[in-house]
C-alpha cells in the first residue's frame, strides 16, 4: 500500500515537470495562453495557505466587531446579547454537512443532536430578539 | 453548487450578521437589523444545503431537526417572560456550546463530510482548531448550565468555593494541553472524549465558585466564548460565515463584559476569581443613630401629582417585582396631570445590560422618554421628585463620596440632588453589593416599603382620589 | 507544443486518480496517515480560489475602514488625509518587485520611477503627518 | 522567506495601518498612531526585500530609488508652509496615482516577477484587476495634477465647461471598457497603453470643469480612487497589505468627501458635475439702503478688552493672510487680561476638513481651547464679542434663515448671537460661496476692513496702550 502512494506521487511529480515544460514551450504560443497563465498562477500566488486568508479574516472581523459592538446603544444591549446568540448558530452549517453528507451512522447522530440544539437557538433567538424589539416605539404624537 | 460560489455566499451571509449587529445601533433600524441576521442565516443554510446535495433520507433528517429544534425555539421564544432574559440567553449559550461539541464529535467519526482527511487520518492543523472549538464549546455548555440554575434559583446563588480550586483549575488546563497534542499524534477518539469531559469538569470548577449575582457578566463571558468557540469550528470547516460570526461573537461578549464590570468599578479578573456576592456585609454601626422617615402610598402620590418634573429610577427590584406596567400607568397619570416625566437608566441597573430598557419597552414606554446616566445625571437637581422603585445600589452616594466603599468609583445617579426622592422597596436591606446605603437616613428621603408593584398600584389607585 | 500540454494534463489525471486509489488503500494504515489527510484537505478545503478570501478581506477592510474614519476626530482631519496618503504608497511593494525581480529592463525601468514616486509619498506623506501632529498640545497647566 | 510567512507579515502591516488610523481619534493617541504607520510600512518594505531577494544590482537600484525619492520626500515635507497643505496633498496623490500606473505597466513587462503568468500570457483575471488599477491610477494622476494647479493657483480656478463633456466622458467610458476587453484577449501592451492614455484624458476632463473652490471635495475623491487604485494591484499582486490599505483609503476618502458635502450642504453629484465656484453671484440688490459700521484696531482692542468671553472664529482669510500667529498673540494678552478665550471652527470653515485645527495647532493654540460647532454655537449667546477673522460663509445667517439661499440648510456659527460681531476681512465681497453677507448690515456688527494678520498685529498693537 506504501508503495502504491510512493508511485502515485512520484507519477504526480512527472506530471507536474511535464506542465511546467509544457508551459515553457507554449510561452510565445497564443493559444493556449489562458491555460499557462492559470499554472503560474497557482504557482506563486495560489501557494499562500488558506489558513493565513482566513486568519486575516478572522483579525478583521474582529476589528469589525469591536466597533459595531461598541455603537449599540445601551438601551439594546439585552437584545444584542439575544441576537449574538442566535447568529452564533451558524454552527448548523456544520450540523447539516454531518446530517447532509453522512458518512458514518455515529455522525449522522452526533450532527443530528447538533442540528436540533442549533435549531432551538435559531428560531429561539432570532424570535425572542424580534419580540423584544417590537416593543421599543417612540412616543406617537 | 462549487465550493467558489459557497464560500462567496458564506461571505454575504457573515456580512448580513455584521449588518445585523450594526442596526443595533438605533432603535428604528434595529427591526431591519434582525431581518439581515435571519436572511443571512437563511443563505447560510440553504447554500450548505446545496454545497451537501443530502439523500432523501438526509433532508428528511435535516427537515425533522429543524422542524424539532425550530418549535422548541420558537414556542419558548413566544412564551417566555422579559424577566427572565438573563436564564434564557445563559441557557441557549449552553445549546450553542453543546451544538460546538457535536458537530466536533461528527467531524471525527467523518472527517471526509467536512474534507479534512479520513478517520484516522485527519490533517493536523484540522484537529488542533477542532480541539480549540470542541473545549470551548464543552467549557461554555457547562458553565452556561451553571449560570442557568443559578439565574433561575434553581441553585444557590452562593459561591461555592471548593479548596484548592485554582490548583486543580490549573491541572486541568495543564491536561487539556496534553490532550490535544496526543489527539494530534494518535487521531484515538477515546482522547478526544476525554478532552470533551475534562473540558465539562472545567465549565463547571470554572463557574461555581462565582456569586449568583455576578452571573451576568458570566453569561457574557461565555457568550464571547461560544464565539470563539465557533470561530475555532469556522477555521477547521473552511466556512467563513462561522469564522466572521464567531469574531463578532467573541467580540460583543468580551465588550459587554468590559462594560459591565466598569460599571461595577470592578476588575474581570475579580469577578472571575468569585467569591463574590455571597452574603450581604453586615451594615456599618457607626453609632450614630440613625432615623428613617417612613411615608404611604397617599403621601407619594399627593407629592408627585404636586411636582412639576419627576424623574424615575427604576432598579432590580422593578424586574423582580414586574412593576413595570404599574409603573406605567402611574406616569400616565402623571402626565396627564401636566408633570413631566423621565426615566433615568443606570449601565448595570437590574441584572443585564439593557435589562431595565427591555422591561420599559415591554409596558409600552416610549424609549425617547428613558435617558441614560450622562444624559440625564444634571437633571436631578431640577426635579421635585426622584421616584426610585427598585433600584438600590446605583444611587449609594458612598460610591461617590466614600473613598472606603467597595463600589467607590462606580458611576451613580445622583437621586439625591432631587428636592424629594422616594425609595419604593421592601425592607432598608442592602441590594447586590451587600452595601448600605446612607441615602435611606438622609432628610429629602421618604421610604415607601413594600413590594414595587403592589406599592406602584396603590399610589396609582390614590392619584385618582 | 499542444500536444505536449494535452499529455502533460492526461498525466496529472492519471497521477490524482492514482493518489486518491492509493489514498483509499491506506485509509486505515498507520504511518501515512498524515500525507493522505494533507491531501484529502487539498481536494476540498484547498480547492476555494483565492479570489474569494481576498475578496472577503477586502469587503471587511471596507468596514473597518468605515468606522475607523468616522471615529476620527474633526480637527485631524487633514493628518488624516496627509496619512491615508502616506500609507496608499504601499503599492511600493509592486515596486520593490518590479525592480528586485528584474526580468525585463523596461520593466525594471517602470519599477524604478514607480519606487521613486512612492517613496516621495512615504517620506513625505509620514513626516509631514509627524510634522502637523508634533503642533496638537494641549494647555499646558 | 516563505510566501505563507510574507502573507502574515502583509496582514500585520495592514492591521498597523488600521491602527495607524486608529489613533487619529484624538490629538494624544495620534502620535502613536503616526508611528504605528510607519513600522507597518517598514515591515512592508522588508518583507517585500525579504520576498524578492533581489541581486545586488537589484538592491543598489532600490536603495538608490528610495534614497531618490525620500529625499524629495523628507524635505518636501519639511520645508512646505501649513497653509499649502491642500496644495501638497493633491500633489502626493497625483504620485500615488502614477505610481500605480507604473507599477502595472512593470507587471505587463515582466509578469513573471509578479507570478501573474508570463509576457504575452498573463492570468485574464489579473489583467482586468490590473486595468481596473491601472485606470483608476491614471484618473487619480491627472485630476490630482488638474487640482494641484487650481489650489496652488498656477490654473485659473474657473470651471472649464467643454460642451458635450458629458456626452465625451460617456465616450471614453466606453472605450474603457472595450480596451479592457481587448487586453484580455489580445494581451497587447499597445492597449495597454491604450488604457492609459484614455484614463489620463478622462482624469483631466472630469475634474477641469470642476471650480477651484470645490477643489478639497475632488482631492478627497481622488484620495479615495487613489486607495481603490491600490486595492485593485493588491489583488492582482495577491498582496494583503494593499488590499487592506486600499480599503481603508478608499473609505477615508469617501467619507471625508461626503463630511464636506454635508458641511456645506451640496450633493456630492452637484460638486461632480462642476460648474459651481466660478463667478460670484450678483450681490442681491433688494433697494433696502444699508449702512455698514466700520471700526479701527483701536476700537476692536477697547471692545475685546472689556469683554468677559470671547469667541473667535476663524476661516479661509485666516489662511490666506497667516495670521494664525498673530492671532494667537492677541488671545494670550486677552486672556492675561483675565478675558476667557475659546476657538470656535466650523466643519468646512478653510479649504480642507480640518484645515483651520492645522492652522492653530502650528500657532501653538492648545487644542482643549478650539471647539466644533455643536459644542460651542449655544454659547454665542453668552459671549460679548465674537472676533471673526476671515470667515464669512460660514457665519451667513441666510443659511439659517433664507429659504432661498442657494446655501440655505448648511449649519451656521451663530455669530449674530454674541453682543458685537467682529468682522476682519479685506471688503464687503463675498466669500467661497459667492452670496452676500446679511451680518455685514447689522446693528451689533462693526467690519475690520484690512488683511487679516496686519489688522490683528495693529489691534495687538492697540492693546499695549
Ligand atoms: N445590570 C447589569 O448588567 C449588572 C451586572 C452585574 C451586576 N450588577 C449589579 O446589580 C446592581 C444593580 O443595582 P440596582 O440598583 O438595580 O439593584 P440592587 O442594588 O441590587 O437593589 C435592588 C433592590 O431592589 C429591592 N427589591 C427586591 N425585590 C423587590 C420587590 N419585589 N419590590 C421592591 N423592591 C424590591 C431590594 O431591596 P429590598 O430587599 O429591601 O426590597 C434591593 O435593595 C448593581 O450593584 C450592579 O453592580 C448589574
Ligand atoms: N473646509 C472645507 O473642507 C471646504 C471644502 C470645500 C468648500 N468649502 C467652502 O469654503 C467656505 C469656507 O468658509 P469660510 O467662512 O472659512 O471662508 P469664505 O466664506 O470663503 O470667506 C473667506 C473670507 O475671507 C476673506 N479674506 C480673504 N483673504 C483675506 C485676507 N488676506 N485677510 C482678511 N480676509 C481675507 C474674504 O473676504 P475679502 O475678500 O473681503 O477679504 C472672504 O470673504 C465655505 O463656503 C465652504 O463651503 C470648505
Amino acid at each position: 500500500m506504501m508503495e502504491g502512494l510512493q508511485k502515485a506521487l512520484d507519477q504526480l511529480d512527472q506530471a507536474v515537470d511535464a506542465v511546467r515544460l509544457g508551459v515553457q514551450d507554449l510561452a510565445t504560443a497564443e493559444g493556449a495562453a489562458e491555460a499557462a497563465g492559470n499554472a503560474a498562477h497557482a504557482v506563486t500566488g495560489g501557494a499562500i495557505d488558506p489558513f493565513v486568508f482566513r486568519f486575516a479574516i478572522f483579525v478583521l472581523a474582529i476589528f469589525v466587531g469591536y466597533y459595531v459592538v461598541w455603537q449599540v446603544t445601551p438601551a439594546l444591549h439585552t437584545p444584542l446579547m439575544a441576537v449574538t446568540n442566535a447568529i452564533s448558530s451558524v454552527i448548523v452549517v456544520g450540523a447539516l454537512l454531518a446530517v447532509g453528507i453522512a458518512a458514518s451512522g455515529l455522525a449522522t447522530g452526533f450532527g443530528f443532536v447538533a442540528l436540533v440544539l442549533a435549531s432551538v437557538n435559531i428560531f429561539g433567538g432570532f424570535l425572542v430578539t424580534q419580540r423584544m424589539l417590537a416593543m421599543y416605539k417612540k412616543k406617537d404624537k | 453548487m462549487t465550493l467558489n460560489l459557497a464560500s462567496f455566499l458564506y461571505l454575504v451571509s457573515g456580512i448580513l450578521f455584521i449588518l445585523a449587529l450594526r442596526g443595533l445601533s438605533h432603535p428604528t433600524t434595529s427591526r431591519q437589523g434582525n431581518t439581515y441576521g435571519m436572511i443571512g442565516m437563511g443563505i447560510a443554510i440553504v447554500t450548505t444545503l446545496a454545497l451537501a446535495k443530502p439523500s432523501v433520507t438526509g433532508l428528511g433528517l435535516i427537515v425533522l431537526g429543524l422542524a424539532i429544534g425550530g418549535g422548541i425555539g420558537a414556542v419558548t421564544a413566544r412564551r417566555i417572560a422579559m424577566t427572565s432574559m438573563p436564564q434564557l440567553v445563559a441557557a441557549f449559550h449552553s445549546l450553542v456550546g453543546m451544538a460546538a461539541v457535536m458537530v466536533a464529535a461528527a467531524a471525527v467519526y467523518a472527517p471526509e463530510s467536512f474534507g479534512i482527511g479520513t478517520v484516522g487520518a485527519i490533517h493536523g492543523q484540522a484537529l488542533v482548531e477542532m480541539s480549540l472549538g470542541v473545549a470551548i464549546g464543552a467549557i461554555t455548555f457547562t458553565g452556561s448550565v451553571i449560570a442557568f440554575l443559578k439565574l433561575d434559583g434553581r441553585m444557590s446563588g452562593k459561591p461555592i468555593m471548593l479548596p484548592g480550586r485554582h490548583f486543580i483549575n490549573a491541572a486541568l488546563g495543564i491536561a487539556l494541553v496534553v490532550l490535544i497534542v496526543m489527539l494530534v499524534t494518535t487521531q484515538s477518539t477515546t482522547v478526544f472524549w476525554l478532552i470533551v469531559a475534562v473540558s465539562l469538569v472545567l465549565g463547571v470548577l470554572l463557574i461555581v465558585p462565582i456569586g449568583g449575582a455576578d452571573m451576568p457578566v458570566v453569561v457574557s463571558m461565555l457568550n464571547s466564548y461560544s464565539g470563539w468557540a465557533a470561530a475555532a469550528l469556522g477555521f477547521t470547516l473552511g466556512n467563513l460565515a462561522l469564522i466572521i460570526t464567531g469574531a463578532l461573537v467573541g467580540s460583543s461578549g468580551a465588550i459587554l463584559s468590559y462594560i459591565m464590570c466598569k460599571g461595577m468599578n470592578r476588575s474581570f479578573i475579580s469577578v472571575i476569581l468569585g467569591g463574590f456576592g455571597g452574603e450581604t456585609a453586615a451594615v456599618a454601626d457607626d453609632g450614630i443613630e440613625r432615623t428613617v422617615k417612613q411615608g404611604s402610598a397617599d403621601d407619594a402620590a399627593f407629592l408627585m401629582m404636586n411636582a412639576q418634573k419627576v424623574i424615575i429610577v427604576p432598579g432590580y427590584g422593578m424586574a423582580v417585582a414586574q412593576a413595570q406596567h404599574a409603573l406605567r400607568e402611574m406616569t400616565d397619570k402623571l402626565k396627564a396631570n401636566g408633570v413631566e416625566v423621565k426615566y433615568a437608566i443606570h449601565p448595570v441597573a437590574g441584572r443585564m445590560p439593557g435589562h431595565m430598557n427591555v422591561l420599559l419597552a415591554e409596558a409600552n414606554v416610549p424609549y425617547d422618554e428613558v435617558f441614560e446616566l450622562e444624559d440625564i445625571n444634571s437633571e436631578f437637581a431640577q426635579a421635585d421628585v426622584a421616584y426610585v422603585i427598585g433600584a438600590n445600589d446605583v444611587t449609594n452616594p458612598s460610591a461617590r463620596d466614600d473613598k472606603n466603599s467597595p463600589i467607590y468609583g462606580m458611576p451613580i445617579l445622583d437621586v439625591d440632588k432631587a428636592r424629594t426622592c422616594l425609595f419604593v422597596k421592601r425592607s432598608l436591606g442592602s441590594g447586590y453589593a451587600g452595601i448600605d446605603n446612607t441615602l435611606f437616613y438622609k432628610d429629602g428621603t421618604m421610604m415607601l416599603l413594600g413590594d414595587a408593584k403592589k406599592m406602584t398600584e396603590e399610589i396609582v389607585k390614590a392619584m385618582d382620589h
